[in-house]
């Protein structure tokens, strides 16, 4: 099926996700076109895309943010479209519309839908107006500390102040106790001030031992809109994700139908065109409330392509070429099991600090149900400019109970070396008892950090037999510099200090 | 060849005592291993013993003589000591050497903040330099109270792992 | 859900069935035992599996054949069952018959099963007792010329000579002419004999553009049998198949009921346990005949795996340990496409010559709806004794069409090098249009051998670059040979030729 | 430095003209490429033109100074010409070389018949020795009328790959 518009597509990404979509593209027939930075030139999507362009130097706001550039080398290489991928440009709506000025198909939403769901008080009313249960708090952007007060005092505490420009966990701050309300919202204020150049926050309940669940929406611009059911994100450190699932084991049919309605009638109440998702926040009561639209792909899109059986991003072309949705609600059923471990370059053992450097083995997990989205590769240097995500090991099975004896599996054959990984990590989560029995909320890490953070056990063999192999390889390093240093040369004094030389820095 | 290697608190000596093709004989200290082991790739052994088959890879670490080892999930830091080593060591205890006084990065990354010059009294926990990395800023903190004798870079810089930032003396 | 009865498996297998069957058992939380012979000391089944033990000498016979030996690790390990793999001892009556015995657990049929369908002959018989069509053709062995003679003159031109005791190709010939009959059957019967110490032979009508399909069976102890639909395999060479795919593009659900059907009968004739396969020959007017069955786990299993969500190792281990099928017929399910490609260590353009040696590199595919199941590693010396199959690339996805797209899209990202592959030949395959149609036969790959074999295209700075890229790597080289003869050294006279022998062999 | 590499029948003289970081002015023959060309991996080297993206794979080929160079599906294999080469050229030319009259396994395998010995007649054609690999026999012939002088194999012998097995004068 070829597309009508779309021949080629300019990724406005780098790393997995970049390598990702121009996957999606060839297999689409549609010609790639990388963009990077100073410091991505040997990166993986550079060498996958059919062209490639310089767009300036490492740090992102020189480079993947600057809009005027990248369209210019949209112009440059005849790009019918962009795809932003996630993050970077991707929830802009300047960059967007800056799309739309130049004739360039966006593969995304409008910028009035990235607007209308990326300032959080909007996106509340509009979801009040569609009657998607929002958590009990402020409508409106609250600019005055006495303001704040009135507030909380009606909707009680614990409450979660936020900035209303914000993401990622800045300018966030949790009240539990009235002492601390004054203190916590003046830092909020304070963050997202320097933040986001924007001290406006708002206030919301807080949700004790709450879920994270959204669901993955696609609507095309003939008004069709389905949900492709839930993920279950509640593995997460400090607001990030660490490991997603679906379905969700808190999920029954009933509430699943009930907030993929309104998932359906949140993206409708924006005009949403394109791949979304609708972020909930529930309690162990199964209530829910709508938390935030995200606009764009989902760094774990993969479970559900997996459970459902739709190529998230192929569907994204499609629409922006123009195409209705291929399938209607009633055509999508969840089958199975999948789960998805984030990969970090980061030293779990030491406050989970990034570790960038150069890779210098990779062995990658492979067999029945296993898919790891990565871009690194041996010599490959990670840069330190950008997000420290290796790779996603994606892996599917019948039911949940096999499916985390399957990622235990993948994690075991998973071997990185040259940088620290979370992978050890990842496997304590894998044998967890909350996570193993499926009764796990957005505290869990931080709940079972000894128990995540310990050794795994090795027999009584394995010291001795580490020393051994140590010994081997040292031994025959040595005997290879003596080799290298023939008896013709050995005579001389100056090679003697040439070999001390080379002995001790001892590297062949 | 004996070498004598560290890993943790732990001093070994081990000897190669006979081989025939993959079948080592091995002394680790007073205790005897018959070991099948063959390298296979650059950096990864095959060790068969009692019957059970271990994979053992073997990288050299980001310092000279130092390696970094790995059995299944479980790492181990080796280092092989001998005379340049212990010298070092004596050197060290002698207190001749800056080693335990320096702050260094533990990984690559760029330099966002330097809060010190040479000749600043600084308090052990003191955040002297502030490493930017993948998004993330972590905070350096001078390891004992003293005066600051060395900062060998400037903000803006890109260090790489175990670089020398700033010398406490 | 643990065992009851097997908790170590003893894999008497090699290559990329060891480490596929080795994978499903860690999943079950069973230990594994590897066996390998002289030559795959470094093979990755031996280093994957938690036991390795030392069977023999490198030929077959010597090791993985040795029926005692095997037992004998078997009853070391204290392993409760043993894992035959496919090819080996997998359908050898002997050895299922040695292991009951010694009280193992042989995965796989009883001996009676196996040897009542080893025998071709047999196997007819059993199959026209049960109903099931077969190609017209002798129903007992046929020792002399006479007999064979009156047989071919009842059933017509043409038709196929095989031999009773064989398979892979060996001591069958075709005869399409009544002048070539006396030599064919002359030649079939002396290569039976020195292949299998047998000359006896049977004569079957040969199908003009037969398509080879087959269907997947599992049968547990309790008398349940269930069919996984089909695969169609009729892309071979030689006898040999190259891609699988399914669903077959030419079957209907029809004639997939009635198969399917046949195929739960030809199972029960014989009451068959575990894993199976009953082969079909079809016309193209989707006649079809019983062709023989395969006691054993298929080198194509996995095409079955994806698009019916089983996995056809775990079921085969439930069953040994003596569970029910926890499925009947009516909850399995085809969904979508997946097409299997095997890739050889063989030399396409030089008439498909083997091609050991040691890997230097290796890129794998990966991404949405990619499996690759392989064994070699970077550094790893493929044996010239065993069966030249690195790997097997399977894909997905929801369309036949789409699912040919994601193959060429990984055979384009799978690279390896050290070793010839079969790679760019299967590209080839998924570009030609009989393929792309649905419309080949078992003829295909020879109808099509030199569109198949022709070279892909390169832009025209392609050879430009090349040389380039050579010319910097050589001229490193020779500037890292005179970095390492340091100046110091190079006065002397000995270390010019020195230098001179390095760079005459250039190997750094 | 310039350097003549052969591919196919063509050998061209390629010459390094300027290099600013991974940006390269190379002369191939009288043709001027600019490339922005660096290295990835052991064997890889990315490059880009004209704003396309080539992944060219350099592997050592089994001889000395042969390349072995892969561009996406197209194989080149590649000599380096310099004194060394040109002399064993002529000397071939000149006929004091065995190349075209020795017979050579192309991949490792294992003798399985070794059908001549030193001294006997062959003819072009006639098969001299058969090598089994991985489960399949191939027969290799004379590549020439003449006289066996050399046979450095024997039955049951491993062969590698380029091995010489038997050379006809």
């Amino acid at each position: 099926m070829e597309m009508k518009n779309i021949k080629k597509v300019l990724i406005a990404n780098r790393g997995e996700i970049a390598v990702r979509i121009m996957r999606s593209c060839r297999e689409m027939g549609i010609h790639t076109v990388a963009v990077f930075s100073d410091a991505d030139r040997t990166a993986l999507h550079v060498r996958y895309a059919g062209e490639a362009y310089h767009i300036g130097a490492a740090p992102s706001a020189e480079s993947y943010l600057n809009i005027e550039k990248i369209i210019e080398v949209a112009k440059l290489s005849k790009s019918e479209a962009i795809h932003p991928g996630y993050g970077f440009l991707s929830e802009n709506a300047t960059f967007s519309r800056r799309c739309r000025e130049e004739g360039i198909i966006f593969i995304g939403p409008s910028p009035e839908a990235i607007e209308g769901m990326g300032d959080k008080i909007t996106a509340r009313k509009t979801m009040i107006a569609a009657g998607v249960p929002v958590v009990p708090g402020t409508t409106e952007k609250v600019s005055t500390e006495d303001e704040a007060l009135n507030i909380i005092a009606e909707i009680g505490l614990p409450v979660m102040i936020k900035a209303s420009a914000g993401g990622g966990g800045k300018g966030m701050r949790l009240v539990k106790k009235e002492s601390d309300i004054v203190s916590s919202l003046r830092a909020a204020r304070s963050e997202a001030k320097s933040a986001f150049g924007d001290d406006s926050i708002y206030i919301e309940k807080y949700i004790e031992s709450p879920h994270h669940i959204e669901f993955q929406v696609l609507a095309d611009r003939f008004g069709n809109t389905v949900h492709l059911f839930e993920r279950e994100c509640s593995v997460q450190r400090r607001h990030q994700k660490v490991v997603e699932e679906t379905p969700s084991p808190v999920m029954t049919p009933e509430v699943r139908k009930i907030m993929g309605d309104y998932a359906v009638a949140a993206a409708k109440a924006v005009n949403y065109e394109g791949a979304g998702t609708i972020e909930f926040i529930m309690d162990d009561n199964l209530n829910f409330y709508f938390l935030e639209m995200n606009t764009r792909l989902q760094v774990e899109h993969p479970i559900t392509e997996r459970v459902v059986g739709v190529d998230l991003v192929k569907e994204q072309i499609r629409i922006a070429d123009g195409r209705a949705l291929p399938f209607r609600q009633e055509d999508l059923h969840q089958t199975g099991h999948a789960i998805e471990c984030r990969i970090y370059a980061e030293d779990t053992d030491n406050n989970f600090m990034p570790n960038p450097g150069t890779i210098t083995h990779i062995t990658e997990p492979h067999g029945l149900g296993i898919r790891c989205d990565g871009y690194v590769y041996p010599g490959y240097t990670i840069p330190i400019y950008y997000d420290p995500m290796i790779s996603k090991l994606i892996v599917w099975d019948k039911s949940r109970q096999e499916a985390i004896s399957r990622m235990k599996r993948a994690l075991y054959e998973y071997k990185i070396t040259g940088v620290k990984t979370s992978i050890k990590f990842l496997e304590r989560i894998m044998d967890a008892v909350e996570f193993r029995e499926g009764r796990y909320n957005t505290h869990f890490i931080e709940n079972n950090l000894k128990y995540l953070l310990s050794d795994t056990e090795c027999d009584m063999y394995c010291e001795d037999l580490a020393l051994i192999a140590t010994y081997i390889e040292h031994k025959e390093k040595i005997e290879k510099i003596e080799q290298t240093i023939s008896p013709a040369t050995v005579r001389h004094g100056s090679d003697w200090k040439h070999y001390g030389r080379r002995y001790g820095s001892l590297r062949l | 060849m004996e070498l004598e290697l560290k890993v943790n608190d732990r001093t070994a000596k081990i000897r190669e005592l006979k081989r025939e093709g993959n079948i080592l004989t091995v002394a680790v200290d007073d205790k005897i291993f018959e070991v099948d082991l063959v390298k296979v790739g650059r950096r990864d052994y095959s060790v068969l013993y009692k019957g059970k088959s271990y994979n053992i890879g073997v990288i050299e670490g980001r310092e000279p003589k130092h390696y970094s080892v790995n059995t299944f999930y479980f790492g181990y830091d080796i280092e092989v000591v001998d005379a340049e080593t212990r010298y070092i060591e004596s050197r060290e205890q002698a207190g001749h050497h800056h080693a335990g006084s320096e702050v260094r990065s533990p990984m690559p990354g760029k330099v966002v903040k330097v809060l010190v010059k040479p000749g600043d009294a600084v308090e052990a926990g003191q955040t002297v330099v502030i490493v930017s990395a993948m998004k993330m800023e972590s905070e350096f903190k001078a390891p004992k109270s003293g005066v600051v004798s060395e900062v060998p870079v400037r903000e803006g810089d890109t260090v790489d792992g175990n670089q020398v930032m700033v010398v406490v003396d």
